[in-house]
């Protein structure tokens, strides 16, 4: 039982990496690494190492999409303003 | 090359890389196994020194050395972050208009902006009993400041943060590790070596010798590092624009 | 199925980071590449607790049972995780930041345009 | 083991996969939705998990994610506030489903734990993830707006 619940959270990982691999947005795979962020968390708790999983909960769920999509809309907005100025 | 010779390149290299893997995978000892024979001495050396979270006693006693090398990257990461970032002499800085937020989403991040904080704090302190420590609290706790920019505007949170102090901080931080680590030199012993200190009942905040001291100066240098860093890159895609016809 | 059990969360390491490093060779964007480099790192964080997972144990935290009175699992992979897993964040915003000066700078965040541009 | 693993096997496989597919599939509001949904279904998974090992400090993980994951969706909200201005996002049914499976899970913890300081911590992280989502939600139906420079 202990095995089947490793089992669900290794194959949500795998699935979520290839997703963030695939996705070839940055806005969007702001979002699919927000969800492999908390995946992880779940992976790592049940192979019974909470601190990692806290570690990667307070870094995955808020601070790494904050700075992606931050650079992504500073990215874009530099981009705008060279195509106002045309 | 073209795309598409790279591509067959990558596919080849990737091909061998993978059988290698997978080799090696069926060679490694079996998921789960009972064999353990460094995970047994760590807990064994952390208990003798009445640290109740093992990770914790690994990480800023028995490979303090290690975290202050981890310190070291991200002490110049953030410093990286700030040279890149800062505003250059064709850059000009434009005040953003204030953002119409909901009263309900208003309310709620200026709610849970002093929870989050304080359960940070909570989690840097108890890092040597139960799950946490310097590094996840510490994200925590300067991830909740950020709430006043999604909850109000911009300009909310720079009244409430000045940079330089969050800078004096950091720095301030990560030379509190190293001289903690010379008093163990003084102290007679080894560069951070635990014993310094009386180690303290078992599971009790001020056990552990110098671990609580190791770990709440992680935990404000991490808070002062993401400060720092999510406000250069706040300002750059806030306020920071180019100066028109360069 | 005990003998697969036995590797796959190896085999999960290995495939998240060959995915993470095929995307970073097709990358288009070099935001979307920053993105699948940290994909890679999760690869390596995989292996690690995996390394020291052991069967029915618990973690070797202390607060909350008695020392001794279960298994533990070992304390310093999960140690180099978590650190590695803040670290691993502050490098990411060093690698985000150089792509806003290459942005700056040569206007593009495409690989491809940027190597016909050092001509 | 027990059933408390199986209900957090069971809220992962079938809560994460959908949110899974969510995220990756489908215009841009219906992601974001997967993406607050997520955390929504994620902690009541770990709060289970922390009962199923007879481990009550793991209950942090509940706390943080409680706290954080609404934080993250609100990143979302704030900095695609254009795009989904033009499009917004309408999931009160699946949001409501998810808070009121996230309300049974704590309540079910609470009556097994008793009363006590465990089953108060249990009980803020419960309110504390119930307001988040539904605060998440109506961000990103239009909390924001004329976000232009800010």
């Amino acid at each position: 039982m202990a095995d089947a619940v490793i089992v669900v959270a290794l194959l949500l990982v795998a699935g979520c990496a290839t997703a963030a691999v695939a996705t070839r947005d940055p806005m969007r795979q702001a979002l699919v690494l927000s969800l492999l962020g908390v995946v992880l968390a779940v992976l790592f708790t049940v192979l019974q190492a909470p601190d990692a999983g806290l570690s990667q909960l307070a870094v995955g769920s808020a601070l790494t999409p904050l700075l992606l999509m931050l650079t992504v809309r500073k990215v874009k907005r530099r981009a705008q303003g060279k195509e106002r100025e045309r | 090359m073209t795309r598409r010779a790279r591509l067959w390149v990558l596919l080849a290299g990737g091909a061998g890389l993978a059988a290698l893997l997978v080799a090696a995978c069926l060679r490694l000892p079996h998921f789960g196994g009972k064999s353990h024979p460094y995970g047994d001495r760590a807990v064994h050396a952390s208990l003798a020194r009445q640290t109740a979270n093992t990770i914790s006693s690994v990480n800023f006693d028995q490979r303090a050395f290690d975290t202050l090398g981890e310190m070291t990257i991200l002490f110049s990461a953030v410093l990286g972050c700030v040279i890149l970032l800062r505003q250059t002499h064709d850059e000009h800085r434009a005040r953003p208009e204030p953002a119409e937020v909901a009263p309900p989403v208003r309310r709620y991040a200026l709610v849970v902006l002093p929870v989050a904080l304080l359960s940070g704090l909570y989690v840097i302190a108890h890092g040597q009993l139960s799950p946490g420590g310097g590094f996840q609290g510490g994200v925590v706790a300067a991830t909740a400041l950020h709430l006043l920019y999604l909850g109000a505007d911009y300009a909310a949170l720079e009244r409430i943060r000045p940079v330089g102090a969050y800078e004096v901080a950091d720095a301030l931080a990560a030379s509190g590790y190293l001289v903690m680590g010379i008093a163990g030199l003084i102290g007679g012993t080894a560069f951070l070596a635990n014993t310094l200190l009386p180690y303290g009942t078992f599971n009790t905040l001020s056990s552990g010798g110098t671990v609580p001291l190791l770990n709440a100066a992680i935990g404000m240098e991490v808070a002062g590092a993401v400060v720092v860093l999510l406000a250069r890159f706040l300002d750059q895609a806030v306020e920071i624009e180019e100066e028109s016809g360069t | 199925m005990r003998a697969v059990m036995d590797v796959l969360p190896y085999l999960v390491a290995a495939w998240v980071f060959l995915a993470g490093c095929y995307g970073l060779a097709t990358s288009r964007n070099l935001i979307h590449a920053v993105g699948c480099l940290s994909v890679c790192q999760v690869g390596t964080y995989v292996l690690l607790l995996s390394v020291g997972y052991r069967d029915g144990a618990t973690a070797p935290v202390f607060s909350d049972v008695k020392p001794g009175s279960r298994p533990v699992v070992d304390p310093v992979v999960q140690a180099l995780t978590l650190t590695d897993v803040v670290v691993g964040a502050t490098v990411t915003a060093l690698l985000l930041a150089l792509v806003i000066q290459v942005a700056k700078r040569h206007g593009t965040l495409d690989p491809d345009e940027l190597s016909e541009l050092r001509g | 083991m027990n059933g408390w693993t199986l209900a957090a096997a069971l809220g992962l496989a079938g809560g994460l996969g959908t949110a899974l597919w969510g995220v990756t599939t489908g215009p841009l509001r219906r992601r974001v939705v997967a993406q607050n949904l997520s955390t929504a279904l994620a902690c009541p998974s770990l709060l289970l998990l922390s009962q199923a090992y007879n481990r009550p400090s793991y209950v942090d993980l509940g706390l943080v994610l409680a706290l954080l994951g609404p934080v993250g969706t609100l990143v979302f909200a704030r900095l695609l506030a254009e795009e989904l201005a033009e499009d917004p996002p309408r999931a009160w049914g699946a949001t409501l489903t998810v808070a009121g499976l996230g309300a049974a899970a704590v309540i079910a913890l609470c009556v097994a734990t008793g009363p006590g300081r465990a089953m108060a911590k249990l009980l803020v992280i419960g309110a504390l993830l119930i307001s988040g989502n539904i605060i998440a939600s109506r961000a990103l139906s239009g909390g924001f707006r004329g976000v232009r420079g800010g």
